[in-house]
């Protein structure tokens, strides 16, 4: 294992110490407990944005913590949940006395850890909700399983979500549009390469050079199939029918294409891909009228992408466009 | 025989060494069918009671023993096995109460209070190849074990063969359950690694027993 | 090799391709010859600003083009400087009367090319001046050989020449700008992996599991020298001991700290690296006052990273705040 | 014997054959001290220019060909490679005028003045481990040749030989120009990719002339 770190252990303290020196200007940092907080909160009167998880996923969740996105990041470990007393102690920072949402990405320890803090928070009388993210069409849906993972489109609903709040939407509106998001937005991922895991020191699945992993998570698990390496866009295609196949669209739907590098991919490689994607969307009558492209929700070191699709509507591109100021998205301020 | 609060540091500190000494084994089980934390998890959790166990007030309670240990795991350990293991343990301590020491009714208690609390937060069933398919085995085998008039120490070694059993016929299960069930079919031939951790605890509470002059 | 690509002869095609349905708000795209220009380009009484150089080094320079930096941006094939025709065409299109700017980093390759297409436009009419950007503190400097490499800090030069080209400011006033960051900006980079050109399908070059390249430069060269890894904060030791021998600073300084990932990095490493250099700027009494961390030159799926410091003054901090609406940098619009 | 312009398309053709099949060798001469590119910026020029050598006009002369070979290589290569070789063969294309058919002074001045315009764009100077250490010796023992009255065969073969060596003999310098430059001490004992190149088209420059009956 080959890493720019000094101790396994410290790998998330010392990256947190390292974004709030350079952040200083939009965010605050509480170390013990450990959270990311708006320098401007708690903001009278907003709903509270909270999200949080495992860390390794970078930019996701500090990096989207501002102007017109969260309120507070919680990050865990890597790749490990992290615990109620940060959650808790995030929402109260966040809480200006409109209620909180917490924004948690469907996994069963994200789940648990975020329900115990929001139980505790709201003994101390915060108001809170959770949103449960679970836009990964590579695992199938059932009530009788775990069900779907969140994975990028985290990243929309923190957007589009922290948009509503921040024009002043009250708590149930804030819901029911990150709500809206997830029921609108699908996302299957590709894995070339593995991730290794700062305290394990191995790879997390090993891959032949001539394979590749399809519909992985994005926490270096085994996806639901190995298959040889193809094409771009043959690959892209395969991302792309799991979506489509999932998320009804009609021509002349309106979509916000969004290709998600792992952490270890060439920006190229994002271009061509989302070329194809671009492609095969305007083929179907779809039209890519928003797009994102970039490492937003990573494996560490990982190569590979995911591919979201969002459904817009009027109100989703304009909550999309408005203004917002994060560390790792930004425009309008 | 009973089991009083000594049995039950005793048993933590065991726990916290056979932790220790399984974290890797822990984690490539976790690499297989998820994502390769568990061990580590379970270590940082075990590893920060520790030092909570020094210098315990004289009217310490093997209650107030679990109780540490619930609510240090539920603050260090994350992710799913965190809340897991913290509401069992919280649970153990509610079933046990202010008891000074516990005979095999009160460990029978203590495990059924400990696996419904795990199936009241996450859900599972047995079969769903999680942890819940060491505990059910175990507290199955304690129940019987007490009923046929075992002392404390049969009774725990039954519940611990019964989890490792349990653990190990985890292995050509599907999961539904946590990140194994992503899986899919994939998973068959693993062994989950929450109920191989299971199946640690609950053999680090025998071995205290039988060690135990 | 294992890319997500179609063929190795596309990369650049495909992803410019895509660059362009993505960004079609910001930037148009020129495919025969091929350059990326701003949308609203040539735009009267303004000096262009063009930049270009090898594929492979993403975002550089296609995500730069845009409101306050550059006006175009010119693709080579990866790793390879671009021929004098779409440099050419490039600085034609940009040309709004006022002269135009070539941002050239210091490489044989790219400095011809560049050259010979300043000879040609400027038969054409057009005032066209060239900076060469050399702040790669890696390469001894000296009259004798081809100097230092420009890197990195290529990036700090085209945002803050932007700004200076976005006010106002004459060709002469431009250039004085970009020689101004040229001139206080260094930078000294790291490799953990190599890289793998994609019509090679072979590696750079080979680095054992315990080993790591100082100096590197950014087309996957080997570096100056190979020593075993080190823990994160002894490498970020050596980069900066290596940039502030070189740039005289007095206690009281102002810097810009750029930590760069070079394509494979995960973002917490940078962060890592960044924490420990703002760390022992501060001790040497240099106030760390504007920062930038990210992926913004990178080498394909190299693993590891530069730091690049600019002395600031007044004026290039106000350059450096001034708003930017590029695919890959963007704030105050 | 002098040599015309079917020579001249001929040397061009073998060229691009050559580079084609020595573009892997290239390409790991320049990783090891470059940026592994030469081989595909070489065999991407001389490949445009095939097509083009097809319906050439009947007053076509030698440097009309030669004057082709630089447009097109300019370009089309990119890199350091494009600018210099097509400044090259732009000033032998002037260095030999509108002849018909070159002889055994014409190609002296031919290589010539492809070396001078390669310094005059480059400013290398022999030793520096670049493309000159092998044109400057072909220079050499062209004018040697021809002083002693050799025939265009004999003297395309010295210089041939003559920038063979040379390349040969970058691989113990120090690089003062190009990429090989900021290795330092670590370029010893690697040839230097564009001498290596130049090498190449010397020695299909003659053996057209051999092959030819
Ligand atoms: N819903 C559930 N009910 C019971 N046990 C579960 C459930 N979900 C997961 N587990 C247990 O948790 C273990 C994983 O714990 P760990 O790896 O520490 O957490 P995470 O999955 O968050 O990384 C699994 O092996 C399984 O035994
Ligand atoms: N200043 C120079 N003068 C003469 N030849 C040079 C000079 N710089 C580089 N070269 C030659 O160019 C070759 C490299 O060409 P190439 O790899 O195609 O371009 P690049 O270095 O831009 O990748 C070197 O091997 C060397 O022979
Ligand atoms: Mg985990
Ligand atoms: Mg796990
Ligand atoms: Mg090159
Ligand atoms: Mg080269």
């Amino acid at each position: 294992m080959k890493k720019l770190i000094n101790d396994p252990k410290n790998v998330v303290n010392e990256a947190v110490a390292g974004f709030e020196v350079a952040h200083g200007d939009i965010v605050r940092v509480s170390h013990d407990p450990i959270f990311i907080v708006r320098s401007d909160a708690p903001i009278r009167g907003k709903v509270g944005l909270v999200s949080g998880g495992g860390s390794g996923h970078e930019p996701l969740h500090g990096g989207f913590v501002g102007y017109g996105m969260l309120d507070a990041a919680v990050p865990g470990a890597v790749f490990t949940s992290p615990t109620p007393d940060p959650i808790l102690a995030a929402t109260q920072a966040v809480d200006g006395g409109a209620g909180v949402l917490h924004i948690v990405k469907n996994y069963t320890g994200d789940v648990l850890n975020f329900e115990t803090a929001a139980d505790l928070a709201s003994a101390e009388g915060i108001d809170v909700r959770a949103v449960i993210i679970n836009d990964d069409v590579a695992v199938k849906d059932s009530l009788y399983t775990a069900g779907r993972r969140g994975v990028a489109g985290t990243v929309l609903v923190e957007k589009i979500t922290g948009a509503a709040a921040e024009r002043g939407d009250d708590l149930d509106a804030v819901v029911a549009v990150a709500e809206k998001v997830n029921s609108r937005v699908r996302t299957m991922g590709v894995a070339l390469t593995p991730c290794v895991v700062p305290h394990a020191g191995e790879p997390s699945f090993v891959l032949a050079d001539d394979e590749i992993e399809i519909g992985i998570g994005i926490h270096g698990e085994p996806g639901r199939e190995r298959i040889k390496l193809e094409p771009a866009d043959a690959i892209v295609d395969r991302l792309l029918a799991a979506i489509l196949d999932d998320l009804p669209f009609v021509r002349g739907d309106n979509a916000l294409l969004f290709v998600n590098g792992m952490g270890g991919t060439p920006q190229v490689e994002l271009y061509i891909a989302f070329r194809r994607a671009a492609e095969v969307l305007e083929e179907k009558g779809i039209a890519v009228t928003r797009s994102l492209i970039g490492n937003y929700t990573t494996s560490l070191e990982m190569a590979g992408i995911s591919i979201s699709v969002l459904k817009l509507d009027e109100e989703l591109m304009s909550l999309w466009d408005a203004p917002v100021q994060t560390a790792a998205l930004r425009w309008g301020r | 025989l009973t089991l009083d609060t000594t049995w039950t540091v005793r048993w933590i500190r065991r726990s916290a060494e056979v932790l220790a000494a399984s974290r890797a084994a822990l984690n490539t089980l976790d690499r297989d069918i998820g994502d390769g934390d568990h061990g580590e998890n379970m270590d940082r959790g075990f590893q920060a009671i520790l030092p909570k166990l020094e210098n315990l007030a004289i009217e310490t309670t093997p209650g107030t023993v679990l109780k540490l240990v619930a609510t240090t795991l539920i603050s260090t350990v994350g992710g799913a096995a965190g809340p897991l293991y913290g509401t069992a343990f919280l649970k153990a301590a509610g079933a046990v109460g202010t008891a000074q020491s516990l005979d095999a009714a009160a460990l029978v208690a203590l495990v059924t209070a400990a696996r419904d609390g795990i199936v009241l937060r996450g859900k599972a069933e047995e079969g769903d190849k999680t942890m819940i398919d060491a505990w059910t085995p175990a507290v199955n085998a304690a129940a019987a074990a007490q009923a046929a008039g075992s002392g404390v120490g049969a009774l725990l070694l039954a519940a611990a063969d019964a989890a490792a059993s349990g653990a190990q016929a985890t292995e050509p299960l599907v999961a539904r359950k946590g990140r194994a069930s992503y899986l899919g079919e994939r998973a068959i031939g693993h062994r989950d690694p929450g109920s191989q951790s299971t199946s640690l605890l609950l053999r680090a509470a025998a071995d205290v027993v039988l060690a135990t002059p």
